[in-house]
């Protein structure tokens, strides 16, 4: 076994031997138990930067870093591919800063080791799902995804948990059913699926069976849109954010959606390839993930709670990539892998900061934001600028998806696509720059002017770093889209392979 | 028992009615259907019935070719015997004097016939080899005899333990599944007689069958037979 | 973007242009200077010096074009004759902004400073980004930075109050309203130049011009324009006015598909709303009562004479590179004069006596309104030379009507004038204008009055340079300020009657009311939502309405309990038994 | 039909008297007598059975079945009878259900 | 030695635990542990030796007792799938024998438990084996008496009068199997199944026989409506008790309809048999999830999923009735059901089981903050819960994988929807108990005893392995696939075998 191969499995089996460990460690060993949890998110971390690393070494159609076992006539299997590493890295990297900022937030909090132990479970699920080689594997880890997480949605135990975490099953179990539905279908028509730039299925089978194709895509969507909240299946994600700030931060802003629109991507682009767009599928939906941008910002505008206000916002942006992979030109899918990457930095962000908000000062509202940014400049500054990122203001890193996106959509002769963003872009700063204007620009509340230091009080270091860094992050890669190894250009190659 | 003997409801029992009535023509019509021109195993069974040790058919397809079934089946007897224990209470309801005073008529006759009847069962035990009879015969009348002498008065004998009991419902069991498990040291399958002591070791396992048997159908009617009010009264203690 | 997939070719001659955008972006220098506690307090010094870099650059450096791959999705910078012009202007004007800042504004330093900084960044960078992406980027960053500057409130500790630091921020609302409206149809125009291909070229033309309309005030789209001007502190309006919206006539130059096929109607409109701006900024400009709202109508009015020479640049392909020079001479003419009047109208408010700062003052207003020998003739005429060929009709009315709109301007110069005059005095202790404020503003003078003569080699602005010395050109440029003059003396005569026209248009004119709603609606909102801990919810209705999946699943416990009796389940296996003999012996 | 099906026939009537007892009969003793009722008749069908071959002796298996098929009724009817009688010590009630799933007694046959 | 052993194996399957039996029955309540450990410990490398066996030989290998020859001797047979049983039944009973140290301490009360717990152990193992039908009647009653003397062992009111309604319909369940023996002899005069397959023929008494054998082994595995004994008795019993109950004995009575509808003769021996199996298995899983979700018992809710869960056994008739070439996928399916359900409700018996004993109740409404309190425990359940929906990765995922391939291979697409909606049902009633687990823990709002004593960890991780062990067939699974192929009807056409 080569140092690929090895890292692939590491970076699969790591997470899920934390959770194991932390689960084992059990309540009150604290320090030992954080002390696991840190360890093993860095060796993931670095575990899948290898993946990126091979991924990128075997990226000319190289031989890729692959393992698996054998199950039924398919089996599972794992890949160290282009596309994988992105979302990866992604949730990877994204872990250990979680990591950090949970262990600060949750330090008050009981049934710490059920926590840490399904989030890991959750950051596995997420590699899995990133790294499967084929339908199966991919569905496996999604529906895993779909049980850890919900002990953690809802960790509280609070009557609104519970609703939250019954709302989220609500949704998730059907979609599951859905997509198994499909996977098998999909199984029994096309024999084993792998995942493959340009598509897998066979030959002329679109042209043999369309009619079962688009039924099973249809499937494949409904199973995948639950987790890429697309409208109308949105719903459980407000209702989500019952859950703790470190679980809306990366699962409820990076890996659990984000799997949803990942599996979206893998099966519009190393499935059905060519073959969707001759089905007629990808226009339904780019204009189904039109309309959710629309929708999720429109119903953001509506939201005082300031988690869901980002979730709604969540809602709206998955939809770009969905779009950008829908659209199917080079660029375009290049902007939708990109934006994963993208949005993945900068939401995670402003996550880290609603949480260490409502923890510091017990603000859970857009309303009661008053002059925050006197009483932690830093965080609220690094919440300014993701939220500037996220509107598509440069040079922060939602810009380079969203121009991407907009002259991949003309290359793919989809015009109005550029309506969309215009619009989107007017209700995003329309629903987030009221939040700045007000951390920086109403006078501070009264109450908290009375802490010790009341001009610069920011929460716990390792709270306030986790998100400077993601904020550095999503700066740099925007400013530095063009730069070589950068999401966008990684993404570039992608879709280059993609569209080939 | 009670006094009152509910019925179900005239529907429950129209629709039952006409369920088996719809169920006795079909059941008749496959009864009817079964071919006569086939032999069975009848002529296997008499082709290999010198081999088995025994003379008669049915004890040696009991005790020899489908010995494996009788097996089973005193597991059935032993387990279903360990049921009831378990759920009569305490040991000691079990071979207790059935009535508080013995009448002394059938105290006499009870006297009177219990040897015969031990001696009528040693009979049975031996003619199965040759005629119809065997063990089962054998141990229902020590069984009898048995319940004949419960319900005379006749306490359970002193040394009849707990574990005496045990031992005693155990040991036909025990024996046959030793002479089953046993004879496999001697290069056979299970429950493969060698050549030439199929005979002795059948007789062996019957004899103590016998014994086995007779216990357990006293124990059984024993448990079954304490007075309910009695059992009433020590529930309501209990609680 | 394709390139990018390849490592780009290194241009020998890109390092100059790295170079210059590198000088441009010195002020996040000075912004990152204002951010970090340790060198908060020398950050606004580091922001006011921090356009003299890009300043020097723009004269000193030569043409170069190159392009910076790694950064962005890659910068393609270039120092040509237009981004010379630009990026001096800007650095004119932000340096002298910056100094007056320096030492008038007291409160919310670090912030105002910071952002200041960013702002110039922006616009400093976008004079040499020359690719869509890029500028939109330094576009944008300037325009959203220009949100704290306009929301800043009182820029003096003693006039600073909750209250007007609210209607700061109402005005801010204001302008990021259009603002990020411009930005998103900006973004879509682009999108469509850089990829739509030649069919939607009129389309992209279209949403070009509107989104750059929104930031030069074009009528329909102006309405943040007089909101933000005077709400802004002196030093950031005069860069605003000055430099950033003239950024907007930058974007035309550059991303306006002039010089191509477009339909004429195209061309006819902007020269249409151009006049419209012209005349009605005017009209509009003189019925205000603060001078600062007088200067937005004004640079409304301004902007429009630019735009009508856009138009008509439009309307023919040959015509383009005309337009472009004019534009841009008239571009500076104007940042520079309305930045100086921007910094003079404060200078003489803060004064008690303040005669020779109101004399000072109308200079660069006597510019505006282009009488001989100042910049505003010269420039006057460069935009002239393109009127006049603009298609028939048009060409022979804007002859007729731009001497009208200068009428129009002096009038406004006048009453911009006589409200300073009359703004009321600063009572009680007296508070000297700082030293260094003056100096700015007065250094300010200096180009508006040379630069002009100065411009680099380009014939039209030599030959309108020497044209303007000829007796028509002179009589062309002064009756207009001469009959402005006239009908403004006139007007004081019939004071009486006029003032009753006074303040008959509220800043933001049409868009007034709107406003006044908006505001009004939002800050109900949030005092409602602040108001309110915990919003009333029903807590359990949803959970007492019992849908029938409920019910029947009740019910089927029932019959379950039914199932479970002895006799029904008995008489199911029954008549599962004589089904299954049905089955069996059927055959 | 043939002689021995007198003993198949009767075997399946007891077979189905049986079963309607086994399901009208709330008491438990009765239904444990039915359930004896149908051993019974399998064991005449049996018995049928091994008349029906066409040999001089009857088929021995048949009786060897019934044999063992005896046995293991007498060892489920007493484990059922003890219950049935804890049962009614413990509860006072010799039937499976609650009294009002089962009609009330038309008259006393005790 | 080792060989003559190894030829003995099919033997001491039965005999290990037979012969323990009586031993713990003589040993009381006190040496009964003990010998029960041993020999359920012994059951497990004679199960794996068995498997393996067979996995090398590739086909059925028989064993004669009493060294007679089939027709008229009875014989036992190994193939995959009485392997397969054979394994699932040792691994539970051994993981059970386990708990049950735990669960039944020091308790004279229960001093008969192992001598019946033997028997059934040893029963299921003689029934799993057995090639006769005559003797699996026998097998039959044996697992019957020995499982309603364990449902009743406790002798508390509802436990004996589930017990008593449990023997009523078992004995019945039998007799209608007796009938059915008896016009099989009559039809065919032979007993051994594979004589039996040999000679089986159109005939009326031998479908009929064939349609008296299903309801009495329908009766027995409790398929609706023929349900009404299994919720109280599975629910009243000893919580180890009900573990058995619900994961191995209604298996066998499966596993005889198996091997008659699919080894004996076919689905189409009876046209119509499969469909109408499946229709009622479908009702099954429908309304035994539905009726889960109504109780408000722990135990009862469990019962109920078993009740639902019998039913997924009985979509694999239709299927393979129609499947055609794909009668591998469907009958596969079927039994690796039996296989991750025996593991996943086992655990969850024995969790529920540790829940009522260390605090009293099981009241659902009273679990809140049971993940708190008994974190093991109500892992255990929830990942068991896991098989149940049919998630991966779990045998159950396995299993609805299987089912939907050959619903959709055969066109018959409406049993995918069954099954899926199956699993959502499941995820319905597992969420009843894990999500109160979740739920903040108030003083007022619990209902679980504060002062009640820690449960013996063997009990918590015995409940926790089984649970495991289900979720590792969801990745691990070929070879238990590959080992119940063997010899199997299908085994001529599986893919994975290669054969």
């Amino acid at each position: 076994m080569d140092w690929a191969v090895i890292a692939l499995l590491a970076a699969v089996a790591l997470p899920f031997a934390t959770a194991a460990a932390i689960f084992a460690l059990g309540e009150a060993r604290t320090t030992a138990r954080s002390a696991v949890n840190v360890v093993g998110a860095a060796g993931t971390a670095v575990a899948v930067l290898a993946c990126a690393a091979s991924a990128w070494q075997g990226r000319a159609g190289g031989p890729l870093a692959s393992a698996g076992i054998g199950l039924l006539d398919i089996g599972f299997g794992f890949e160290a591919d282009m596309l994988g590493a992105v979302f990866a890295v992604v949730a990877g990297v994204l872990w250990l800063v979680t990591t950090v900022y949970a262990i600060a937030y949750m330090s008050h909090s009981p049934d710490r080791a059920r926590f840490f132990g399904f989030f890991s479970i959750c950051v596995g699920s997420a590699i899995g799902i990133a790294l499967s080689e084929n339908l199966i594997t991919f569905f496996v880890f999604y529906e895993m995804l779909t049980l850890a997480t919900y002990p953690l949605v809802v960790h509280s135990g609070t009557p609104a948990a519970l609703r939250g975490g019954r709302t989220y099953l609500m949704y998730a179990l059907p979609a599951g059913a859905a997509l198994a539905l499909g996977v098998v279908w999909l199984h029994v028509l096309a024999g084993p699926v792998s995942f493959v730039p340009g598509g897998a299925l066979p030959l002329g089978l679109a042209a043999t069976h369309p009619v079962q194709l688009t039924a099973i895509f249809a499937l494949l969507m409904l199973g995948l849109g639950v987790k890429a909240a697309l409208f109308p299946l949105h719903g459980w994600l407000p209702a989500a954010m019952v859950a703790p700030a470190p679980v809306s931060s990366l699962l409820h802003a990076v890996a659990v959606v984000k799997a949803g629109v990942f599996g979206i991507a893998r099966v519009v682009l190393e499935v059905y390839g060519p073959d969707a767009a001759l089905l007629g599928l990808t226009l339904p939906l780019a204009a189904l993930a039109a309309f959710t941008i629309v929708f999720g910002s429109v119903r953001a505008l509506a939201q005082d709670d300031l988690k869901k206000r980002l979730a709604f916002s969540t809602v709206a942006q998955l939809s770009y990539i969905v779009l950008g992979v829908a659209l199917a030109s080079p660029l375009a899918i290049a902007a939708g892998i990109a934006h994963l990457a993208h949005h993945a930095a900068l939401k995670i962000t402003m996550f880290f900061t609603a949480g260490v908000v409502a923890e510091e000062v017990g603000a859970y509202r857009v309303s009661e934001l008053d002059g925050l940014g006197r009483r932690m400049p830093v965080t609220m500054a690094a919440f300014s600028v993701a939220a500037l990122g996220i509107v598509g203001i440069p040079p922060a890193a939602g810009f380079a998806s969203k121009w991407l996106l907009g002259t991949g959509a003309l290359d793919a002769g989809a015009g109005w696509v550029v309506a969309v963003l215009a619009a989107s872009t007017l209700l995003n700063a329309a629903y987030f720059f009221p939040i700045i204007h007000r951390a920086w620009f109403r006078a501070p509340r009264a109450e908290w002017a009375t802490g010790p230091d009341p001009g610069r009080a920011e929460a716990d270091l390792r709270m306030v770093v986790p998100l400077v860094l993601t904020a550095l992050a999503g700066l740099a890669m925007g400013v530095l889209a063009g730069a070589a190894l950068s999401p966008a250009r990684w993404a570039l190659f992608v879709a280059v392979m993609e569209a080939m | 028992m009670a006094s009152v003997m509910p019925k179900s409801p005239r529907s429950v029992r129209l629709a039952a009615a006409a369920l088996c009535a719809g169920f006795g023509a079909l059941l008749v019509r496959a009864v009817l259907a079964i071919p006569e021109d086939h032999p069975g195993l009848a002529p296997v069974v008499a082709e290999r019935i010198a081999e088995s040790g025994v003379e008669h058919a049915v004890t040696a397809v009991l005790l020899n070719f489908r010995s494996y079934d009788t097996l089973l089946e005193i597991a059935v007897l032993v387990l279903a015997t360990i049921g009831v224990l378990s759920i009569a209470g305490s040991h000691s309801s079990v071979w207790a004097p059935v009535a508080e005073e013995a009448d002394p008529v059938l105290s006499a006759l009870a006297r009177l016939l219990a040897p015969f009847m031990v001696l009528a069962s040693g009979y049975l035990l031996w003619a199965g080899e040759h005629a119809p009879g065997g063990a089962f015969q054998a141990g229902s009348v020590l069984g009898a005899a048995g319940v004949l002498l419960a319900l005379s008065g006749y306490a359970r004998p002193a040394w009849v333990s707990r574990f005496g009991l045990r031992v005693v419902i155990s040991v036909g069991l025990i024996v046959f599944l030793a002479i089953a498990v046993g004879v496999m040291f001697l290069g056979g399958a299970l429950l493969e007689y060698p050549d030439g002591y199929a005979k002795a070791l059948v007789l062996i396992v019957e004899t103590w069958l016998t014994v086995s048997i007779g216990a357990i159908l006293v124990s059984l009617f024993i448990a079954s037979a304490s007075p309910i009010e009695e059992l009433r009264a020590r529930a309501g203690d209990g609680r | 973007m394709y390139e990018a997939l390849h490592m780009p070719m290194v241009d020998p001659s890109a390092a100059t242009a790295v170079l210059v955008f590198a000088l441009a972006m010195a002020p996040l220098l000075a912004a990152a200077a204002c951010a970090l506690p340790p060198t908060r307090r020398i950050g606004p010094l580091l922001v006011a010096v921090a356009a003299i870099p890009a300043l020097a650059g723009a004269v000193l450096l030569p043409d170069a074009t190159g392009e910076i791959a790694w950064l962005g999705i890659g910068v393609h910078v270039a120092l040509d004759a237009t981004s010379r012009a630009f990026l001096g202007l800007a650095g004119v004007i932000w340096t002298a902004a910056g100094l007056y800042a320096l030492v008038t504004v007291e409160t919310r330093r670090p912030r105002f400073f910071g952002f200041l900084a960013l702002a110039m960044a922006g616009n400093l960078g976008l004079t040499v980004a020359i690719d869509p992406a890029s500028f939109y980027t330094l576009f944008s960053m300037m325009a959203l930075s220009t949100y704290v500057l306009v929301a800043h409130g009182p820029v003096r500790a003693d006039e600073d109050s909750p209250e007007r630091a609210a209607d700061a921020r109402r005005s801010g609302r204001t302008y990021m309203v259009f603002t990020v409206t411009g930005e998103a149809v900006l973004l879509s125009g682009l999108f469509v130049l850089v990829t739509g291909g030649v069919p939607l070229v009129p389309l992209a033309a279209v949403l070009v011009l509107v989104a750059f309309g929104i930031k030069v005030g074009t009528p329909g789209v102006h309405g943040w324009m007089p909101v933000a001007y005077a709400a802004a502190p002196p030093a950031a309006a005069a860069a605003l006015a000055g430099s950033m919206s003239t950024s907007g006539v930058l974007g035309i130059v550059r991303f306006a598909p002039g010089g191509t096929d477009l339909p004429i109607g195209i061309g006819v409109a902007v020269m249409a709303f151009g006049l419209l701006a012209a005349f009605a900024g005017a009209l509009v400009g003189v019925v205000q009562r603060e001078p600062g709202v007088v200067l937005a109508y004004s640079s409304v009015s301004q902007f429009g004479l630019m735009t009508i020479g856009v138009g008509a640049g439009l309307t023919s392909p040959g015509l383009w590179p005309l337009t472009v020079l004019a534009a841009t001479v008239y571009a500076v003419h104007h940042g520079l004069a309305k930045a100086a009047l921007f910094l003079g109208g404060d200078v003489a408010t803060r004064a008690t006596r303040r005669g020779w700062a109101v004399a000072l003052t109308a200079l660069p207003a006597l510019a505006l309104a282009g009488v001989p020998l100042t910049s505003g003739s010269v420039a006057k005429i460069v935009l002239k030379e393109v009127t006049a060929a603009a298609p028939a009709p048009w060409h022979a009315a804007l002859d007729t009507l731009l001497p009208l709109a200068a009428v129009g301007t002096t009038l406004l110069m006048v009453r911009f004038c006589y409200l300073v005059w009359r703004a009321p005095r600063p009572d009680g202790a007296v508070r000297r204008t700082p030293a260094l404020a003056v100096a700015a503003w007065a250094a300010l003078l200096v180009p508006v009055a040379t630069v002009i003569w100065l411009w680099p080699a380009a014939d039209a602005v030599r030959y309108a340079a020497e044209t303007s010395f000829t007796p028509y050109y002179l009589w062309l440029a002064t009756w207009p300020a001469a009959a402005g003059i006239a009908v403004a003396a006139a007007v004081w005569a019939g004071r009486a009657w006029a003032s009753r026209f006074e303040g008959v248009l509220e800043p933001g004119d049409a868009y007034a009311p709107l406003f006044a709603r908006m505001h009004a609606f939002i800050d109900r909102r949030e005092e409602r939502v602040s108001g309110t801990a915990a919003p009333a919810t029903p807590a359990v209705s949803a959970e007492e309405r019992r849908p029938v999946a409920a019910t029947l699943l009740a019910r089927s416990g029932v019959w379950e309990s039914g199932l479970l009796a002895w006799a029904t389940a008995t008489s199911a296996i029954g008549a599962l038994t004589v089904l299954l003999l049905l089955l069996a012996v059927r055959g | 039909m043939s002689q021995t099906d007198i003993y198949t026939l009767a075997g399946a009537a007891l077979f189905v008297i049986g079963l309607y007892g086994l399901i009208t009969r709330p008491h438990l003793i009765h239904k444990i007598l039915a359930l004896n009722i149908m051993s019974g008749g399998v064991f005449l069908v049996f018995v049928g059975i091994a008349r029906r071959v066409m040999s001089p002796d009857p088929d021995p298996l048949p009786h060897a079945m019934v044999l063992t098929g005896i046995v293991v009724t007498v060892s489920s009817t007493a484990y059922a009878l003890a219950l049935a009688k804890r049962i009614y010590s413990e509860t006072g009630m010799a039937a499976l259900d609650a009294p009002d799933v089962i009609e009330e007694p038309e008259a006393s046959s005790g | 030695m080792a060989e003559a052993l190894l030829a003995h194996m099919p033997a001491l399957a039965v005999v290990v635990p037979l012969v323990a039996a009586p031993i713990a029955f003589l040993a009381g309540a006190r040496w009964g542990r003990p010998v029960a450990l041993v020999a359920s410990a012994l059951s497990v490398p004679v199960a794996f030796a068995l498997a393996w066996l067979v996995s090398a030989e590739g086909e059925k290998l028989r064993y004669q007792i009493g060294g007679w020859e089939a027709p008229l001797g009875i014989g036992l047979v190994v193939d995959g799938l009485s392997a397969t049983m054979l394994l699932v039944t040792a691994v539970v009973g051994f993981a059970v024998t386990v708990y049950s140290l735990g669960y039944f301490a020091d308790k004279e009360r229960y001093r008969f438990f192992w001598a019946l717990w033997l028997f059934l152990l040893a029963s299921m193992a003689a029934l799993f084996l057995s090639a006769d039908v005559f003797n699996l009647y026998v097998c039959l009653e044996l697992v019957s008496v020995s499982a309603v003397a364990l449902v009743g062992l406790s002798g508390q009111r509802d436990a004996l009068v589930a017990a008593m309604r449990y023997m009523l319909a078992a004995i019945l369940g039998s007799i209608f199997y007796l009938l059915g023996v008896a016009l099989l002899y009559g039809a065919f005069g032979v007993l051994d199944l594979a004589h039996l397959a040999a000679v089986l023929g159109p005939d009326v008494t031998g479908q009929a026989a064939f349609a008296l054998i299903t309801v009495g082994l329908v009766l027995k595995t409790a398929l609706f409506p023929a349900h009404f004994w299994l919720p109280p008795a599975h629910a009243n019993a000893p919580s180890p008790v009900s573990a058995v109950l619900s994961a191995l004995v209604v298996k066998g009575s499966f596993y005889i309809l198996l091997r008659l509808w699919t080894d004996v003769g076919d689905p189409s021996y009876v046209p119509g048999m499969g469909t109408l199996l499946g229709v009622l298995g479908a009702m099954a899983i429908v309304w035994g999830s539905v009726q889960a979700l109504l109780q408000e018992r722990l135990k009862m809710l469990v019962a109920y999923s078993t009740v639902a869960q019998i039913g997924y056994l009985f979509l694999l008739f239709p299927l393979v009735e129609i499947a055609g070439s794909h009668v591998v996928d469907a009958w596969s399916a079927g039994v690796f059901h039996a296989v991750s359900h025996a593991l996943a409700k086992s655990a969850m018996f024995l969790a529920a089981g540790a829940v009522l004993s260390r605090f009293g109740h099981d009241r659902i409404d009273g679990l809140g903050g049971l993940s708190r309190r008994a974190p093991v425990t109500t892992m255990a359940f929830g990942l068991s819960g896991i098989t149940m929906m049919g998630l991966p990765p779990s045998g159950g995922f396995v299993v609805k994988w299987l089912y939907i391939t050959a619903a959709i291979e055969s066109g018959a697409w409406w049993w995918a929807i069954v099954v899926l909606a199956g699993g959502l049902l499941a995820a319905g009633y597992v969420a009843r108990v894990v999500v109160p687990g979740f739920a903040k823990a108030r003083d007022d709002a619990s209902d679980l005893d504060v002062d009640a004593g820690r449960l013996p960890r063997r009990m918590e991780f015995a409940a926790l392995a089984l649970a495991l062990a289900a979720l590792a067939l969801g990745v691990l699974g070929q070879p238990v696939l590959d080992l119940m192929a063997v010899g199997s009807p299908a085994s001529g056409v599986i893919p994975w075998t290669g054969q």
